[in-house]
């Protein structure tokens, strides 16, 4: 089959790789970029183990070609951390046990930092709402809530 | 394995040119969350994408006679945070927001809960009920054609295959007019709609009902327009007689089916519940504009 | 003489109904060995499927568990997280 | 050491886990993200049919395509015969194992695997199970429990005989075994009684739902060795499992687990694992196999479906004086549902005289059952807390009260038999009574619930090796994989052991070729079991240092204490020495006897059972029948907290899998059986939106089997949700659910039929 030559800014950095028509992004990050800390869960969208953020908009990148990244900018969990430093949301995580097993956790982060980008100061329900796609059978999402809460209320007094 | 093709053409011209040459074996890429799934599944085979999200026409909204045109392709979200759309069509855009999850509302558009043709599509029957118009362009050239006409079956429209929608026109809106779409499902997010009831209405300065169109999804094979729906809102304040013969009309109209979502009983009922439900909501909204 | 109370289910297969016993052995192993020569075939029964509560105290692999002369000795199903259904 | 005691500096405290950073950044690798050089994609191909012989498979043209490097079949798997042998503490049929995971003969239900592929791409495989044919001969299949159990029911195994009836059944059945379980004389109970209720139910079997789907890649070696990387709950389980079904020595393959992304049972048993191993073998590359979602739900899990009878006779004043309970449990298409625990737990929470219960394990046309969290409990407790509920009302008392007059205490004998140690039951009824959330006021159309939950917890197998590095800083390998924050509570329990900081113990998840055998994560152990062993090893390594402190100071080891991580002399007349860090001696180990390590093998006994109490209010909708979570509150005994937040979100998170069981979770078969809803869409479990905060509330009553008290905390939890969410749905509406799940068309029927 004809390989498509894409290029893309992943994370900031300048990105080029070839991929098949039907390869989704999110193949094409953990198979050709070799970036794996986007999850599969489903591969239909109804997790958000995949989120990502493409060209400022939350997406799956289950369901985005990795074609339709030509030109675009495609962030993912690995560039959510500054060099050492952890995204405030991500420190928060781990001092409030806001994860078990990990595996949904990129995407909590990714959607998480998506809301508070665009709503600094949300109620327990908008959380709720905006946080309803990605799924999390270990915890409850009592402490994941409650964390993306905190971190909101600690960005809004720094 | 057949050969897959992706093309991303940046003009409404390049991609009927496109979609006429693949003849039939093409498939339109907007927000792709129902495409990729019927892909993945392999439940669909073309030998051609046409992604029509670098065509400008498809991703703007723009005013247009005191109404507005939202291009096929713009996503919820996009939608969501249009000031003019959000307080002319707050029903439109809830409903196309009601779709899935955060981040499909990134992806998901008008045009392609329109053209993937499902009994449950949740911004059909809003669209519907708001007498939304399409602009469709073909090789043959452009015409425009109302929502409502547009799906006849489950995955089957009335458009050619060398057809794509560019974009929909929510008309003007006179004083005290507004709508509301409400759909039942079993969680509160990430379902297909059990059933979907869309209203839209205005009201005379005595808050008389002077104009109403009333659809409903997921209760028969395409979404139904209730012409008895609106006659009994019409002329009425929406009181609550009004609204419980508008309950029994509602679920009266319904044809649904026993599936893994529902129960012709359930959906039924529920059919009504909603209609009325959502007859209330576009009132109260309406009473404020 | 320690009481050694069985399941129903076992006594139903090997003691024609008995679930109480009154047995002297000094351990569990020596304990299934005795029912074994009373009630032939109790013993691999007991050794594959069952774990042992001696006096309260529950051995999921029972063997040298030792057995004083007033225990009271509860056979009881294996139970695991689960893992009793592996398969 | 007891829960009470007070100078404890780790235990009880929420460390940042030790794994943390890797799973909030990405880096952490699970199943699905390993990839070696020269690797094969791995692909199932699964069945369409519930039931039907397999006549003939062809896999030529499949072999023939270009890229395809190995096809495999039942052919190629040994089939091994038909016993129940002794696997760690499991019984277990390895005949049945190998013929779910490569159907031979017969398929048994819709996903069953016929055969697989390795290829060079994704492409390449799929093409290549599309061109396998198969002549299948399409057999009656059967879906329900009861159908399963009628006399014309289509038979699955010919030579399956219902086990535990005398005299042995002429025919074959698809009930694989009775159990029974009896205490006094029901009969004579229930004639004491002044008030009887009994009722039926019906279950939905339920899967675990865990977020990762199951992976593993296999590398087989021209010498016979091989090595494996898995999401398992258990590398050794996986082990000994796959080297049965290939004819291997044990040690001649090295399981080496991934970060997992959920099991709560479901990743006990193998299913990629065997098939990885067996196309690289033939291959002679490295395959990865991973499932979609799809497979996940088509061919693994769930727990089981059942149908449930209860009947219990009480006296006025509340005395339960009687307990009767018949268990229909689905297993899947081979024997062994977990009817056992189901039977045992059913009454296990209340000291009754007179106690009656009845099992069946009953094959049909599913997946076969795995375990899921409390395996059986849920089912059998669901059934008596809602019989409870009912006799609460007809008597008139408060529930929580009616069951604290019947609470199992110290001394009481379990319905399954022997007797209960120190248990914290009535602990966490008073807990429950005394929480603002049982005298909250309720709305219109508002309920509450409550129903309580127990399970046995257990030991078992663990090793554990603690480690001093040249600069005193520790690692702790166990061979328990971590799911949910096991690491951090190994660190604490060893950094309180030795007295040094939490920060400067490492823990680790060994590889089976690393340390010695190790039950898997499952039955609420790890904690427990795995920590008994890790407090074992760093006892050990304590007495090493104070040899090594001894021999520096030349004195005598018992005039050596240790004390907040530091070696010191016991007293004045021991000698005037500078205490010594752990730094500092491990720093001239090499002159006072080489490397200072701790190992512990053991198998640990004396497992607490632990109970909980849930409060539920809910909201139901009269005209659509949808039911609305709108408080939880979760009590529970957890013997002793090891790290606070982990114990929390066991709680919460077992909580909210019961709520999903009880409202929205079911398997949607069509008329043929297949499978309706094998995806997230459709088999809904909850989302964010759906819930409120789970409020949990820990009682500890220490076990005294364990130095820091500890019992399991994971099983308990998501048993008591069906049977509170049913009772507060009760309270809302005066209707009783009796069938799961509870989903709006079901209680929008049940508004309307009462009307």
């Amino acid at each position: 089959m004809a390989k498509i030559h894409v290029t893309t800014t992943v994370n900031g950095e300048p990105s080029e790789f070839l991929c098949d028509p039907q390869q989704t992004l999110l193949d094409v990050l953990r198979d050709e970029l070799r970036l794996t800390g986007s999850k599969e869960g489903c591969a239909t969208g109804d997790c958000g183990a995949c989120s990502i953020m493409l060209d400022g908009r939350l997406v799956c990148s289950c369901l985005v070609l990795g074609v339709e990244s030509e030109g675009l900018e495609v962030e993912t969990i690995e560039g959510m951390s500054s060099g050492d430093q952890l995204h405030p949301l991500q420190q928060k995580f781990l001092e409030e046990a806001a994860l078990q097993c990990g595996i949904c956790t990129p995407g909590f982060l990714v959607a998480a930092k998506a809301l508070l980008e665009k709503n600094p100061n949300p109620t327990e329900t908008e959380v709720r709402y905006w946080l309803a796609g990605n799924l999390c059978r270990c915890t409850g999402y009592d402490k994941i809530i409650r964390a993306v809460l905190d971190c909101a209320a600690d960005l809004r007094g720094a | 394995m057949s050969e897959l093709n992706y093309k991303c053409p940046s003009t409404i011209d390049e991609a009927t040119k496109l979609l006429a040459t693949a003849n039939s074996n093409a498939k339109i890429l907007a927000g792709g969350t129902d495409l990729l799934v019927q892909l993945r599944m392999g439940m669909i085979n073309p030998e051609l994408i046409v992604d029509i999200k670098k065509i400008k026409e498809t991703i703007e909204i723009k005013e247009f006679n005191g109404g507005y045109r939202v291009g096929a392709a713009v996503s919820g979200a996009e939608l969501g945070e249009h000031e003019g759309m959000k307080n002319t069509w707050p029903g439109v855009v809830e409903a196309l927001e009601l779709i899935g999850s955060t981040q499909i509302q990134g992806r998901a558009s008008l045009g392609g809960n329109l053209c993937n043709a499902s009994p449950a599509a949740d911004a059909v029957p809003a669209m519907i009920a708001s007498d939304a118009m399409c602009t469709i362009v073909g090789s043959m050239g452009q015409r425009e054609s109302r929502v409502e006409d547009i799906v006849i079956g489950p995955g089957q429209t009335t458009l050619q295959p060398d057809e794509m929608i560019v974009d929909f026109v929510f008309p003007e809106r006179p004083p005290r007019s507004s709508d509301a779409y409400l759909r039942f499902i079993p969680r509160t997010e990430m379902d297909i709609a059990v059933v979907g009831a869309g209203v839209s209405l205005t009201l005379d300065e005595s808050g008389v009902c002077t104009n109403a169109k009333v659809s409903l999804g997921a209760v028969a094979a395409t979404q139904l327009v209730l012409e008895e729906g609106a006659s009994v809102l019409i002329g009425s304040t929406l009181d609550d007689s009004a609204l419980e013969n508008l309950k029994s009309v509602a679920s009266a109209a319904c044809r649904p089916i026993n599936d893994k979502r529902g129960t012709i009983e359930y959906r039924t009922k529920v059919a009504g519940v909603l209609a009325q439900r959502a007859a209330k909501i576009a009132k109260q909204r309406a009473e404020k504009v | 003489m320690a009481r050694i109370i069985l399941t129903s289910g076992l006594s139903n297969q090997f003691t024609s109904g008995q679930t109480e016993l009154e047995i002297d052995a000094v351990d569990v192993r020596g304990l299934i060995l005795l029912l074994d020569e009373s009630f032939p075939g109790i013993g691999d029964e007991l050794k594959r499927e069952m774990a042992v509560a001696i006096d309260g105290q529950i051995y999921q692999e029972p063997f040298l568990e030792k057995i004083s002369t007033n225990s009271e000795v509860y056979f009881l199903p294996r139970i695991g997280g689960g893992k009793n259904i592996l398969t | 050491m007891s829960s009470d005691n007070k100078d404890l500096k780790w235990v009880g405290k929420s460390p940042v886990r030790p794994d943390g950073n890797d799973k909030v950044t990405g880096r952490a690798k699970f199943g699905a993200d390993l990839m070696l050089p020269g690797m094969l994609v791995g692909k199932v191909l699964r069945s369409p049919h519930a039931h039907a012989i397999i006549k003939s498979i062809d896999t030529s043209k499949a072999e023939a395509l270009p890229g395809v490097k190995a096809v495999i079949t039942s052919a190629d798997v040994t089939d091994l015969s038909s016993e129940w042998v002794p696997a760690g503490e499991v019984q277990i049929n390895f005949r049945d194992l190998a013929r779910n995971v490569m159907a031979n003969e017969k398929v048994l239900y819709n996903g069953h695997a016929v055969a697989a592929v390795a290829a060079t791409n994704n492409a390449i495989a799929n093409a290549a199970l599309e061109l396998i044919s198969i002549d299948y001969e399409v057999l009656p299949h059967v879906i329900d429990v009861e159908d399963a159990m009628a006399e014309d029911a289509p038979i699955l195994h010919e030579d399956m005989f219902t086990q535990g009836v005398t005299p042995k059944p002429d025919k074959p059945s698809n009930v694989f075994k009775h159990v029974d379980i009896a205490v006094g004389d029901v009969e004579a109970g229930f004639a004491q009684a002044d008030l009887i209720v009994e009722k039926s139910f019906k279950t939905a079997p339920v899967h675990q739902g865990y977020i990762e789907p199951h992976a593993a890649v296999a590398s087989f070696g021209e010498d016979g060795k091989a090595e494996l990387w898995c999401s398992t709950q258990g590398q050794f389980v996986v082990r000994l499992y796959c080297a049965k079904l290939l004819g291997m020595d044990v040690s001649n393959l090295r399981v080496t687990p991934s970060e997992i992304g959920g099991g709560f049972g479901g990743k006990t048993t193998v299913y990629l694992e065997p098939v990885a191993l067996l196309l690289s073998r033939k291959a002679g590359r490295p395959v990865r196999a991973v499932m979609t979602r799809e497979e996940v739900f088509r061919a693994s899990g769930p727990t089981s479906g059942a149908v449930t009878w209860v009947k219990i006779g009480v006296k006025n004043d509340g005395t339960i004086v009687a307990g009767e309970a018949i268990l229909k449990y689905q297993a899947g298409a081979f024997a062994g549902s977990p009817i056992q625990p189901g039977c045992m737990c059913a009454f296990a929470p209340y000291d009754i005289e007179n106690v009656k219960v009845k099992g069946y394990d009953v094959v049909v046309n599913r997946p076969k059952v795995a375990a899921y969290r409390a395996p059986g409990a849920p089912i059998s407790e669901h059934a008596v807390e809602s019989v409870l509920d009912d006799i609460a009302k007809q008597i008139s008392i408060d529930p929580l009260e009616l069951r604290e007059k019947n609470a199992a205490t110290e001394g009481t004998n379990a319905a399954y038999g022997p007797k209960f140690g120190p248990i914290g039951f009535v602990e966490t009824l008073a807990a429950a009574k005394a929480h603002p959330h049982y005298s909250a006021p309720l709305g219109p159309n508002q309920g509450r619930g409550v129903a309580c939950g127990f399970w046995f917890n257990i030991g078992g197998d663990s090793c554990a090796a603690v480690n001093v590095a040249e600069d005193g800083s520790i690692v702790v390998s166990t061979g328990s994989p971590d799911i949910g924050g096991s690491r951090a509570s190994m660190a604490i329990m060893a950094a309180e052991t030795l007295g040094i900081d939490v920060a400067d113990v490492h823990p680790n998840v060994a590889d089976t070729s690393s340390l010695g055998y190790t039950f898997l994560t499952g039955g609420s152990r790890v904690t427990f079991a795995t920590g008994m062993a890790v407090i074992e090893a760093a006892k050990q390594v304590v007495e090493t240092l104070r040899e090594r402190a001894a021999k520096i100071w030349d004195i005598s080891v018992d005039a050596v204490i240790w004390e907040d991580g530091y070696a010191k002399p016991a007293g004045t007349n021991a000698g005037d020495f500078e205490p010594l860090s752990l730094g500092e001696i491990a720093s001239t180990a090499g002159k006072t006897g080489g490397p200072i390590s701790g190992n512990a093998a053991l198998n640990a006994q004396g497992a607490g059972p632990a109970f909980g109490t849930h409060i539920c209010d809910v909201e139901v909708d009269p005209e659509t029948g949808r039911v609305t979570v709108l408080r939880y509150t979760a009590v529970q005994d957890c013997g002793k907290a090891i790290h606070k937040g982990y114990v929390e979100g066991q709680i919460q998170g077992g909580a909210v899998q019961g709520i999903g069981w009880a409202l929205n979770e079911e398997y949607i078969y069509d008329d043929k059986g297949r499978l309706d809803n094998a995806g997230f869409l459709d088999y809904r479990i909850p989302v964010a939106s759906d819930l409120p905060m789970i409020d949990t509330v820990v009682v500890e009553v220490a076990n005294p089997n364990h130095p820091y008290g500890v019992r399991g905390v994971g099983e308990v939890p998501i048993v008591p949700p069906m049977a509170t969410v049913a009772n507060a749905i009760e309270s809302a509406t005066g209707i009783r659910m009796t069938e799961l799940p509870m989903s709006p068309p079901k209680v929008l029927a049940a508004i309307d039929g009462a009307k």
